[in-house]
């Protein structure tokens, strides 16, 4: 999507798992999902991080619950999530500040390319949760 | 609207040669023709002849001791047709249609997956819809199955308050 | 070479949604294909029967990741036929014209998904540019890109002010230029139409007896076409020489044009619709508990014929809700294609139907 | 070689025109590719350190080797496709027609190591477990077979006319006649087209086609091997597109300036310089290929390169030989 271009943080989409260090989730767990969502993130080399994209993902609402038999909740019922993006949909720059926000929790020198694209949108920190800051919360 | 309806109606009900149950219209729009289970293949091929020859789907609707089956036709303009037929639930046996309508498979596969009805003659009746790991004979849309969910939620709900 | 049997599995970058297909090749050629649904499946029909009817709208909205307004539409015209409720004139207007946009959102993504299946990633990037144009439009009217919730039972939620109204105008006519320049594209560029041409063939026979809805048919010359055989919403009203969209070519080809020259006619029916949007209000109340009845709508969603059935019992929650959306009646078509085909071709031809897999599985 | 001369030439091979200088030149090369390719579909493209972080980042990741591939073979298989692109290298002069490594035959030594990469994929794809992995190695030789061929028929045109095999000779042949571009244009295009397929690039990158078998043979390769593997391929572009501006484009010569400088040292700086600005038009083409067209199926592929690169470069040949005969 040319106006919302991650590669030009350097990130690609990558055809096999083995070639990837982040997995964007979408979607709610199904049951048929289960292990299939297990095995992908095994086969994820060292260091791998999740990222929860979308309200569904990270809670599993509003399919979960509610007469509801063949949903098992959010992605973190299944792997370890390291992000949350919430919103239905997230925004195209939600999504990009949030992939950024974790890459700079885990190398600080991208920190002054985070402040530069939070200036851009106003608001938008408040868009994304770090998994730390949500343990405490559930 | 419904004159032309009635129109057809009349028409449909003595060209064909075997027995119709009942005819109504659903919202105006609609013509629903009632028909024994066994007829189904015959009146399935009779209505696609006479011009409806779109299965757009087919719907399973648990009423109480009965699975009702309707079989949802359309063809270039309105009035549509829907074929409706009641099976037993304690023997929720029924002849494919896949012969007459090739594009049913998929259709009649989730029919079986949510209610449990056997579809005889159908070229392959596994799962559609359900995951692997769901329990044998546990059919979700049934009446019993959706009140054993709602208690469950229930008592959840009243777990985390 | 033998036969190789493998999976296009869940997970697989040609597949943006899960679902997963056990291709049997001998050599390059495909022998044998089977698909595998339900990876997707969130029982959204048993959870409407726990829901009242405006969360069990609010729940069917998000059915497809894509097509969420089409949804959202057709569930509650199922709602306001048992009510017997006459929606007023402009309301039935703007959700024809948000549809219509819609189509144009949900036609650009695809031709940008079929120029990625054949690596032809320029168009992609493209067609995924000028589709930020309608998406805008979207966000305009509704606040948001997909899952809009504009119709409610009853009427439309937000009303089109003239400045948006112009601004859509602009828009459409925007989008109809670059959709002259995609037709040039599609039917020009060398290495496109050999990946296209000839691929995914479904006869006419086929199509009809597969029971294969929407642009998929319409390639094979089966002229199906809701908005044009059974109007609804404003579609009755429009002034201009509106036909089905046709092609007699059969394949992937023909499937391409047919799904540009649609998005040119939805431009076109805006552009029809927008300035002559009548006065009134555009929302009227309805009652919460809905009397005892059954009703079936059709609908013409991006990809195809979209059914409704719609069974209440006085309450407030719906007694049964089906909902056959046009991605599952093309799965017999889109398997009756594979056979016979090249393994490099399967990818554009899964993806020559359009497939929306939430939309499958429901 | 007098005996300062070992020092020398290790220095050659390690550092300068050697292994440092060519993975430096190839990392370098990849961005200015993904740039490129970014740019002309209005992208913004990746930052200028971006293919050096992604194999810092690969050598540290994990290094999974599936319990189906036999550990030796498969550590050691990279390192030899790098090692045999390194090494061809070595024989396509930089500067001037005086290049040390140079021996008569030398083209053909730089033909036999750039066909070796073809061969690691197909090792690779061998020992990995998934389908993937066999049907990307079916496709790397049916490729093979497409544009091996007429690579080598375009790269010997020259030869043919120059009378000799050496690289520096042909150097010297354009430097007093015109370049090989204008002698046998045909050659030219089908040298292109057939490094576009030994690139295994758009529109001939079946072997990893991304949308139909993931990776191909790399699929299932992580941390240490996919980095030696992705700088395989760099430099190998690298090594290809040098040869081709060397070969036809008259490398380090330019019209006015070389006579001039002739004798003096800045002679063999300006002609460096000068390779380079060729090697990275060369690159702009291969970007320019990869931005404009689809990927075609294999068969489709093949028989492109039959009709459109084997048969012109052997009508190409019997003109010149016919030509050369009068």
């Amino acid at each position: 999507m040319p106006r919302f271009d991650l590669e030009r943080f350097g990130i690609l989409l990558q055809g096999s798992p083995r070639h990837a260090d982040v997995l964007l989730c979408t979607g709610p767990i199904t049951r048929q999902m289960r292990d299939r969502v297990i095995r992908i993130y095994e086969q994820c080399p060292e260091p791998k991080f999740v990222i929860a994209v979308g309200t569904c993902a990270s809670s599993g609402r509003p399919f979960y619950g509610d007469g509801n038999y063949n949903v098992l909740g959010g992605v973190d019922k299944v792997i370890p999530v390291n992000m949350y993006i919430p919103g239905c949909p997230p925004r195209p720059d939600a999504i990009t500040y949030g992939v950024l926000k974790l890459l700079a929790s885990v190398d600080p020198k991208l920190e002054k390319l985070l402040h530069e694209f939070e200036q851009t949108i106003p608001g938008i920190e408040a868009s994304v949760q770090l998994a730390d800051s949500v343990e405490q919360a559930s | 609207m419904s004159e032309v309806a009635e129109k057809i109606m009349a028409q449909v009900r003595e060209d064909y040669a075997g027995e119709i149950l009942d005819a109504t219209t659903m919202r105006r729009h609609e013509l629903v023709f009632t028909v024994a289970p066994d007829q189904i293949v015959e009146f399935t091929e009779f209505v696609v002849q006479y011009g409806w020859w779109h299965l757009s789907t087919i719907t399973g609707v648990d009423e109480g001791e009965e699975i009702a089956i309707l079989y949802h036709l359309c063809g270039e303009e309105p009035p549509a047709a829907t074929i409706r037929t009641a099976v037993p639930k304690a023997a929720a046996r029924l002849q494919s249609i896949t012969s007459v309508i090739p594009g049913a498979t998929m259709y009649e596969r989730e029919v079986h997956d949510l209610f449990g009805v056997q579809f005889e003659g159908h070229p392959r009746l596994d799962r559609l819809v359900l995951p692997d790991d769901w329990p044998e004979g546990v059919y979700p849309l049934r009446i019993e199955e959706i009140e054993k969910r709602a208690a469950k939620d229930k008592e959840e709900k009243e777990e985390n308050g | 070479m033998g036969r190789i049997t493998f999976p296009i599995g869940p997970q697989h970058p040609a597949l943006k949604e899960p679902e997963s297909f056990k291709i049997t090749a001998e050599g390059e050629r495909v022998v044998d294909a089977d698909v595998r649904l339900g990876y997707n499946h969130r029982s959204i029909e048993a959870a409407c029967q726990h829901r009242n009817y405006v969360r069990g709208q609010y729940l069917c909205e998000r059915i497809c990741g894509i097509c969420s307004h089409i949804h959202c539409n057709t569930f509650a015209r199922a709602v306001e036929e048992l009510l017997d409720l006459e929606v007023p004139m402009r309301a039935k207007y703007i959700r024809t014209i948000v549809a219509e946009l819609e189509r144009i959102h949900s036609h650009l993504l695809w031709l940008g998904v079929a120029g990625h299946e054949v690596g032809f990633d320029t168009l992609f990037m493209y067609v995924w540019r000028d589709r930020e144009i309608v998406q805008d439009l979207l966000e305009l009217i509704s606040g948001n890109r997909v899952n809009y919730g504009m119709a409610t039972i009853g009427g439309a939620k937000m009303d089109l002010t003239p400045e948006i109204v112009s601004k859509c105008m602009e828009g459409c006519k925007l989008l109809l230029e670059r959709t002259e320049y995609y037709k040039g594209v599609a039917t020009t560029e060398g290495t496109f139409l050999k990946r296209v041409e000839g691929v995914g063939m479904l006869s006419q026979q086929q199509a009809r007896e597969l029971g294969a809805v929407g642009p998929t048919s319409r390639a094979s010359n089966v002229p199906n076409d809701i908005r044009h055989d059974f109007p609804y919403d404003a579609y009755d009203q429009i002034q201009m020489e509106f036909e089905p969209i046709t092609s007699d070519l059969c394949d992937v080809l023909g499937r391409t044009i047919v799904r540009v020259l649609e998005t040119e006619q939805a431009c076109r029916i805006c552009l029809d619709l927008l300035p002559r949007l009548p006065e009134g209000d555009i929302q009227v109340r309805a009652r919460p508990r809905v009397p005892e009845g059954e009703t079936l709508v059709r609908c013409e969603a991006p990809r195809g014929e979209l059914i409704y059935y719609m069974r209440s019992n006085g309450t407030d929650k719906p007694a049964r809700v089906k909902v056959r959306t046009p991605s599952l009646a093309n799965w017999p078509a889109a398997l009756a294609m594979l056979d016979g085909a090249y393994v490099a071709d399967v990818p554009i031809t899964i993806a020559s139907i359009d497939p929306c897999m939430a939309c499958t599985d429901r | 070689m007098e005996p300062g001369g070992e020092l020398m030439s290790l220095f050659y091979i390690l550092i300068f025109p050697g292994f440092a200088f060519l993975v430096a030149f190839g990392l370098f090369a990849d961005f200015f590719d993904r740039k490129l390719v970014a740019r002309l579909q209005n992208r913004q493209g990746p930052p200028w350190y971006q293919p050096l972080a992604d194999m810092i980042k690969l050598l540290g990741k994990e290094d999974i080797i599936t319990d189906h591939a036999d550990r030796g073979i498969v550590n050691l298989v990279p390192l030899f496709g790098l090692a045999s692109v390194a090494a061809a290298f070595l024989y396509v002069p930089l500067w001037s027609a005086e290049w040390p490594f140079a021996f008569t035959g030398d083209l053909i030594v730089i033909l036999y190591l750039l066909t070796i990469p073809a061969f690691v994929l197909v090792l690779l794809g061998w020992y990995s477990p998934n389908p993937f992995g066999s049907l990307g190695t079916g496709r790397v030789i049916t490729q093979l077979f497409g544009y091996e061929v007429p690579f080598a028929l375009a790269l010997l045109t020259p030869a043919i006319v120059a009378q000799s095999w050496q690289v520096t000779d042909l150097l010297r042949f354009q430097l007093m006649d015109t370049w090989f571009i204008a002698v046998v244009p045909v050659a030219f295009f089908v040298a292109v087209a057939a490094l576009v397929g030994k690139l295994e690039r758009i529109p001939f990158d079946t072997p990893h086609a991304e949308t139909e078998i993931v990776e191909g043979p790399m699929t299932e390769y992580t941390g240490r091997k996919l980095a030696l593997l992705k700088m395989m391929f760099q430099t190998e572009m690298v090594v290809g597109s040098a040869l081709i501006a060397v070969i036809f484009l008259g490398g380090p010569y330019f019209p006015g300036l070389t006579t001039a400088l002739a004798g003096t040292l800045a002679g063999p700086v300006v002609g460096f310089v000068v390779v380079l600005v060729k090697t990275l038009l060369m690159i702009f083409l291969l970007s320019l290929i990869k931005a404009l067209f689809a990927r075609l199926r294999i068969e489709q592929m093949v028989n492109w390169c039959l009709v459109w690169l084997t048969i012109p470069i052997l009508l190409q040949i019997l003109i010149i030989l016919v030509l050369g005969a009068v």
